[in-house]
């Protein structure tokens, strides 16, 4: 019989267990592989592209909008550490925070963003990015923002903290995707993203969730931000306020799956490592495999890896849970493929 | 009716269809045979617009089937259903952002220059009200004159079955009324086969058969007098009537 | 001053070039096709290779790119927009989906010409012209001599031809257009052939009004091409020309006035647009989430 | 990654078993991953390290843009360097004090494709994989920046052959030297010189957003006011601009007497295209690469929008009389014309001088470790003259040089469509200037 | 039933551009109470229900909700003091399952008790808990939506064309479910075409026609009132 109970039931906890694991363990992978291989930049690249890839999670797997600006987030943190280091002398970690605040302030001033929808939000969250950039970049504010000149953080530079710090916030931003799949308010996120009506007549603040969503998702960009230029610690503006990088996230989430927790470290691991392969010495190539994935996955696997998992589930039903609930039922549940929402031509 | 010997012009066999995910028919049967006027009556969200949807292919069937003249239908686009002799009036019934004419030379797409254009003085003739106004957009009319051009258009291609839904929609009762006047009009002097949705009592004038659908499935299948007398289909779609007498 | 409105008119007429097939798609398909602006840079690359291979005037490369843009455009409806219109969200989904298809083409373009900036002189049509007492560029007179007839046409397409009206049918409702007798797949796949025609034929332009090209020049062009198409409004095709001039107006001013901050023309005005007037300086229904 | 693998993976963590086995087989995964990682970029990679006690080849790596913004000027230098290493090892090879012997040079090179951040990841692969004895920087300061930071936090040296931003060499710096150029804040010493000499006014100055760029043009604008001058236009740009038509305009409408534009070689040939296509000259008109690249230029401008304009005397068009090490401009250029399909340009030369720069250092190193090189580096600085001239550095890695002439392309146009001569200072001079442009 | 209505709502005015659809319509609502609410198509009925539930903002007019204005706030805070509908075309959360659509409305009831009749239980909706909403028919869908308003633990819930299509056997169950929730001191607004249904819940009706009040009163009366008669049947 189900249980509407909520709150410190034995139910979420168990949960948390069942999804969390990946918050201890792939911060720990990580450390040991830096012992393994010491190119410590390919490495830090995989961490700052792992917290990228929740942050796109959070904000298309959970409320639908698609955030091609992203970058913005993630050149605001980059910048923010180092206008810290260079006004306020601050040290690594602060710097890193800084850039977290940096990227939500940034956020806070799009929120008016969020009043549009499909693609008008993908392509206004693209050119606020790249106003962001111009402004950055602009040789008349050379004096704060050293323009297009480029920032030096020599003062700061330690590659092992950094690298730490960057995989504290691989665990933190998966931590975040675990909490948003067992919580209320992720729950509240999933019922907006299926009908925003329907939602805020059950209650939820739409505009609130959304906004939260967005916030979340543009500190964890601002915090990978600051951590890339803390260890890269030489960089120009277009070095972090670049389309790949929106590109590498968006592409890494999809590919594992969106709305999951491990789709996006499971995809953006195995595509990082053939970036590796192929992506380094001739990124061209690379471009055309990622260009070629993004259409197969929009076209034949909407839901990435994690839905292969979900179509195998379904046809063989093994868990006594899913026995309960597949009983009596007659029809199997269809799969997410479909959808046009009923036509509302009838009322 | 005696229908043993007339084949029908559409038959609609245990249709089922949906949106996506969501089955909205469970098995509707109707059909129409030629030169009769048919009511499809039901609730708001029986799933009439689905309905007809269905019959012209917007909507894949996931059941059942649709055939008309004897063909079956399901296989087909839209298009080829219009093209086979069906004519649709949604209950938008026109394009707004379109001038009158080219509302009417557009439900002409396909055929040859020469019979558009004889067909659209047939229609001038026919509707002197539309010609007066034919540059201006179908937006700028007003709610009836938008369904008088709407049945302008499916009288374009001469199709052998018009399908209408809700025409009733939007309109004030006054209007209402003369568009069923109209309508009693034309079938009086061309014998129109005719399947229209409907949840407006008036357009039983029209009729020559009712049928009922709810919940997505058909429920009753008869005559008007046939419907009259069955008190328990009337009681749950007619109460107001009830009441009334 | 009077350099500038010339330089901003013409600029503007090329924009709208560029923007028209784009809003055409929007249209009728309802999508954003992100693969816009690489498709013009396939224009250029091409006119690049004519003028220089060939030996040849590069604007015949416009005649020359006609059919097999349109059958580029018409393949890659079929191979995409059936299949799409399953998906759940279809307005993201596509643009997802053409960003990979932007992708494609740009590798593509990087594998087969490099990721080199490639121009042409622009003296390929000849000295300065002299005019209005400006001394002009004399590719400007090419590019107003291109795109003015290029844009009548695509308006003659859309409201004077069969298949324009019923393009129309189908930009207006497409359910609508198919119980009307239209098959809106066909007129879908001429529409997107004649938007991706309409973004190969501005390419040869782009080599010159944009100084040259690369394989990265197409993202931008199409943040452009949005950009004046939402100034002019979304899926209104006479806006684009609207849109298109406005935009080069300002691009032109800010220029000459504040010319460290033209790059941000584009974005800014997206956004001033889209936050303040979502629906286009013509549109009348508000489209918000 | 296998499909199946991945499929029994995740469906696991929907089940309620415990997290031990799949925990254990993602490490496995992760940990091949990163291996495979490893050896994929480290394939094309020497095997030789500076760790064993009898090297048998000495490892030079370097970075080149075959592609992009840079790859016009950085395909020729990464030719000069290949050019030095086959004249190296056609001697027998390079001789190390320390060791007494001569090793075969090994170049180690990677494609970063213009793009910085690719940089960063290969010159850290260069340090850290393959363990290279001496490392070189791509050209230009726009992808030397990344190695900076990342030599010094490696102690290992940088032979910065032609990043010449002013910012690099703000510090003392033990882990850098630049080999081919002076910096960049000094070149336009003399081109100011000239200006206040002929009395020009209404100086404009348009330059590019760049470290190389923005150290010319603040240099320029210094010297000036120091002469009493203020530009009349004085505007950044960005690096990307291709289209300079409003730009000129609004040069024009100051009237200069003069219009410098510093930029890379898409900047500088845009300029002088939209120059010819505007129809307006200037009385002088001066940019930076028609005589680093000349052949390049020609191309793309045209002799008739080169004629009568300035750019800085680089070899080849300056030659350098007195050399003591290496070969002479004349030399190089028979040689390296026989050798190599690259041009015959400054950025050749500089590629050739660094390798110059790395042997003589080496001659008088007494071990492979990074700091006897840079003692070696010391140790011939002011004393060693290539055909790029004098090589002095100071502490901070800077490199003191000599200065560059001012060159202006000059009547009659010669075969190669360009004729730039020395017009100033006067001691150099091969011709005299024609102010202003006819 | 106590002096003070749960519902009030005053002259309430809704605008479309030009067109008016709603036009000064007041209705004062007390524990326990059900009004049907009765038009032929397009007479304001729906309008009424979206306006009071807060998917449209008022042109004019004032809603209370237990005498608090609630006109100016967004429709999450109004389910969260008590308000809730249910839709004519059922719009449920579709990927979520039927237990989630609930608990999205339970955690945010301000007077959710743990005493409270499980939601899923009392709309016959249990042995479906872990399907997707998607999957139901429309006659359930139309349940969930009732399952996730009483889900809030409601004061007020406007019911819109709920039984519609629904079999007698069906109608005689929600007719007396609805009738539970009266018991239980909600108040009910019921649109309704099927008199007989709305017979059996109502107490009184509320007649519109294009936008305007045109009767209130005893459902009998309605049907003797000269106009209601006019606007049903045309004559």
């Amino acid at each position: 019989m189900p249980k509407l109970a909520f709150g410190g039931s034995t139910g979420q906890t168990g949960k948390w267990v069942k999804l969390g694991w990946p918050v201890i363990f792939f911060p720990v992978a990580l450390m040991v592989a830096m012992h393994v291989y010491n190119n410590q930049l390919l490495l830090l690249d995989l961490v700052v592209y792992l917290i990228l890839a929740q942050g796109v999670n959070i904000i298309y797997g959970f409320t639908g909008y698609l955030p091609f600006g992203y970058f913005g987030f993630f050149g605001a943190g980059a910048y923010g550490a180092a206008l810290a280091v260079n006004y306020l002398s601050v040290d690594g970690i602060l710097a890193v925070v800084a850039g977290g605040i940096l990227a939500v302030v940034l956020a806070v001033i799009l929120i008016p963003l969020l009043r549009l929808s499909g693609a008008y939000f993908g392509l206004a969250s693209l050119a606020a990015a790249e106003s962001v950039y111009l402004v950055v970049a602009n040789p008349s504010l050379a004096s704060i923002t050293k323009g297009p000149y480029g920032v030096n953080l020599e003062a700061i530079f330690n590659p092992n903290l950094a690298y730490l710090v960057g995989v504290i916030l691989v665990g933190i931003s998966i931590a975040v995707v675990v909490y948003l799949r067992v919580s209320h308010f992720g729950l509240s996120l999933r019922a907006i993203k299926s009908d925003p009506v329907t939602a805020s007549l059950a209650g939820v603040n739409v505009p609130a969730a959304r906004s939260i969503a967005w916030l979340l998702a543009a500190a964890l960009a601002g915090l990978a931000g600051g951590v890339f230029a803390w260890i890269t610690s030489v960089f120009y503006p277009e070095t972090v306020f670049s389309i790949n990088v929106s590109v590498f996230a968006i592409v890494f989430a999809l590919f594992g799956g969106v709305g999951s927790v491990l789709g996006p470290i499971l995809g953006g691991t195995a595509l990082y490592i053939l970036y590796e392969f192929i992506g380094i010495s001739s990124p061209q190539y690379f471009q055309l495999i990622y260009g070629g994935l993004i259409v197969f996955l929009t076209l034949f696997l909407p839901g990435g890896l994690a839905s292969l998992v979900e179509i195998f589930r379904r046809r063989v039903p093994r868990s006594r849970a899913e026995m309960d609930v597949s009983q009596g039922l007659g029809i199997h549940a269809p799969l997410a493929v479909g959808g046009r929402s009923a036509d509302s031509s009838d009322e | 009716m005696d229908s043993s010997e007339v084949v029908p012009s559409l038959v609609v066999d245990k249709l089922e269809a949906g949106y996506g995910g969501m089955q909205v028919l469970w098995g509707v049967d109707v059909s129409v045979l030629p030169g009769e006027v048919v009511v499809l009556l039901g609730a708001n969200g029986a799933g009439k617009t689905t309905l007809l949807k269905t019959i012209m292919g917007l909507l894949p069937n996931t059941g059942g089937s649709v055939s008309f003249d004897g063909n079956r239908l399901d296989a087909m686009r839209p298009d080829q259903r219009v093209r086979m002799g069906i004519s649709f009036m949604s209950e938008l019934g026109v394009f707004p952002g379109l001038s009158i004419e080219e509302n009417l030379r557009v439900t002409g797409h396909g055929l040859s220059r020469k019979t558009v254009t004889q067909r659209l003085s047939e229609i001038w003739t026919q509707f002197p009200d539309l010609f007066a106004r034919r540059r201006e957009l179908a937006g700028s009319l007003s709610g009836g004159q938008r369904k008088i051009l709407g049945v302008a258009r499916t009288q374009f291609r001469k199709p052998r079955l018009i399908v209408m839904d809700e025409p009733s929609a939007g309109l004030s009762p006054l209007f209402v009324s003369q568009l069923v006047d109209r309508l009693i009009a034309i079938h009086a002097e061309q014998r129109m086969t005719l399947l229209l949705a409907e949840q407006n009592v008036r357009f039983l004038r029209l009729a020559e058969r009712i049928v009922v659908i709810e919940g997505g499935r058909s429920r009753f299948d008869g005559s008007v007098e046939e419907f009259e007398q069955n008190e328990n289909v009337k009681d749950a779609f007619f109460g107001i009537e009830r009441m009334e007498s | 001053m009077i350099y500038a409105i010339i330089s901003g008119l013409l600029f503007g007429l090329f924009f709208a070039f560029v923007g028209a097939g784009l809003n055409l798609l929007f249209g009728v398909l309802k999508l954003v096709n992100l693969a816009h602006g690489d498709l013009v840079v396939v224009g250029g690359y091409l006119a690049y290779e004519v003028s220089v291979k060939l030996g040849i005037n590069p604007m015949l490369a416009v005649p020359l790119g006609v059919i097999p843009a349109f059958v580029l455009g018409v393949g890659l409806y079929y191979g995409t927009v059936p299949r799409l219109s399953r998906a759940e969200d279809t307005e993201t989904t596509s643009l997802v989906l053409f960003f990979g298809v932007s992708m494609i083409i740009e590798a593509l373009a990087t594998i087969l010409f490099g990721n080199n900036l490639v121009s042409l002189s622009p003296l390929t049509f000849g000295p300065a012209v002299q005019l209005f007492g400006q001394s002009l560029p004399s590719y400007w007179l090419v590019a107003g001599g291109i795109t003015i007839p290029a844009l009548v046409i695509f308006y003659l397409y859309l409201y004077r031809s069969q298949f324009g009206t019923a393009t129309r049918a189908v930009m207006v409702n497409s359910d609508e257009a198919a119980t009307s007798g239209i098959n809106v797949r066909r007129i879908s796949a001429i529409a997107f052939g004649v938007g991706t025609v309409f973004a190969v034929a501005s390419g040869p332009l782009a080599l010159f009004m944009l100084g040259g090209i690369s394989p990265g020049t197409g993202i931008d062009l199409t943040l452009t091409a949005f950009t004046v198409i939402v100034i002019g409004s979304l899926g209104n095709p006479v806006g684009t020309v609207i849109g298109g001039l406005l935009y080069g107006l300002v691009l032109s001013f800010v220029q000459t006035y504040l010319s460290s901050w033209a790059a941000a023309v584009p974005y800014v005005l997206m956004l001033a647009v889209l936050l303040i007037k979502p629906s286009g300086i013509l549109g009348k229904r508000v489209r918000n989430a | 990654m296998e499909k199946s693998k991945s499929r029994r993976l995740s469906l696991r963590r929907y089940s309620s078993t415990s997290s031990a086995t799949p925990a254990k087989l993602l490490l496995g995964l992760g940990m091949l991953g990163m291996v495979a990682a490893a050896c994929g970029s480290a394939a094309p990679a020497a095997s030789s390290t500076s760790s064993t006690s009898g090297p048998t080849e000495l490892t030079v790596g370097t970075l080149y843009a075959g592609s992009g913004a840079f790859a016009s000027s950085s395909l020729p230098q990464l030719a000069g360097l290949k050019f030095w290493a086959s004249q190296v090892n056609q001697s027998g090879g390079v001789f190390v004090k320390g060791l007494g012997k001569k090793l075969k040079v090994k170049l180690v090179t990677y494609n970063d494709q213009s793009d910085p951040t690719t940089a960063a990841t290969l010159y850290n692969q260069l340090i850290t994989q393959d363990h290279v004895n001496v490392l070189t920087a791509d050209f230009g300061s726009v992808l030397t920046a990344p190695a900076i930071t990342i030599a010094q936090e490696n102690h290992q040296l940088l032979f910065d052959e032609t990043g010449t931003g002013a910012s690099f060499f703000q510090s003392p710096n033990p882990d850098l030297v630049l080999t081919a150029l002076p910096t960049s804040a000094i070149w336009p010493t003399p081109l100011v010189e000239f200006l206040l000499a002929k009395h020009i006014k209404n100086i404009a100055v348009v330059y590019c957003a760049n470290d190389f760029d923005q150290s010319q043009a603040n240099t320029v604008q210094s010297l000036l006011k120091a002469g009493g001058v203020t530009p009349v236009y004085f505007q950044a740009v960005p690096t990307t601009t291709t289209d300079y038509a409003s730009t000129i305009q609004s040069i024009k409408a100051t009237n200069p007497g003069a219009v410098l534009e510093l930029g890379y070689a898409n900047n500088d040939i845009a300029f002088l295209n939209d120059l010819q296509a505007a129809g307006v000259k200037f009385p002088m008109t001066m940019t930076v690469f028609p005589t680093q690249l000349p052949a390049l230029l020609v191309k793309d401008v045209g002799a008739k929008g080169l004629q009568y304009t300035y750019s800085y005397g680089v070899p080849p068009i300056l030659q350098r009389k007195t050399v003591n090490f290496g070969l002479t401009f004349g030399q190089f250029a028979q040689a390296f014309n026989g050798n190599s399909t690259a041009p015959i340009n400054f950025p050749s030369v500089a590629g050739y001088t660094t390798g110059l720069v790395i042997q003589d250092a080496l001659a008088h190193a007494t071990s492979l470790s990074q700091s006897a090189i840079r003692a070696g580096v010391s140790a011939i600085s002011g004393s060693l003259k290539t055909l790029d001239g004098n090589f002095q550095v100071n502490s901070s890695g800077a490199q003191l040089g000599e200065l560059l002439p001012l060159a202006q392309d000059l009547p009659p146009i010669g075969a190669s469509g360009s004729n730039f001569q020395i017009v100033y200072p006067a001691a150099q001079a091969t011709a005299s200037a024609v102010y202003p442009a006819p | 039933m106590s002096d003070a209505p749960l519902l009030s709502a005053v002259g309430l005015t809704k605008n479309f551009g030009g067109f008016r659809a709603l036009d000064d319509v007041s209705l004062d609502l007390y524990p326990g109470e059900a009004v049907g609410l009765v038009g032929p198509n397009g007479s304001g009925k729906t309008t009424f229900i979206n306006v009071v539930s807060g998917v449209y903002t008022a042109s004019a007019g004032t809603i209370k909700l237990r005498g608090l204005p609630i006109e100016g706030l967004p429709p999450h805070r109004r389910a969260r003091l008590g308000l809730g509908r249910t839709f004519q075309v059922p719009k449920p959360l579709g990927n979520l399952t039927v237990l989630e659509n609930v608990q999205v409305a339970l955690q945010h009831s301000k007077s959710a008790k743990s005493g409270d009749a499980d939601p899923l239980e009392f709309a016959g909706l249990a042995k479906f808990a872990n399907r997707r909403a998607n999957s139901l028919t429309t006659m359930e869908q139309k349940r969930l939506d009732l399952a996730r308003v009483l889900a809030l633990s409601p004061a007020v819930v406007l019911v819109d064309e709920f039984a519609a299509g629904l079999s007698p056997s069906e109608l005689i169950d929600i007719a007396s479910l609805l009738n539970e929730l009266r018991g239980k001191g909600m108040a009910l607004v019921v649109v309704e075409h099927l008199l007989g249904f709305l017979e059996a819940v109502v107490d009184r009706v509320l007649v519109l026609d294009a936008g305007r009040e045109i009767f209130s009163g005893g459902l009998k009366e309605a049907f003797s009132d000269d106009k209601v008669v006019e606007v049903f049947l045309g004559q």
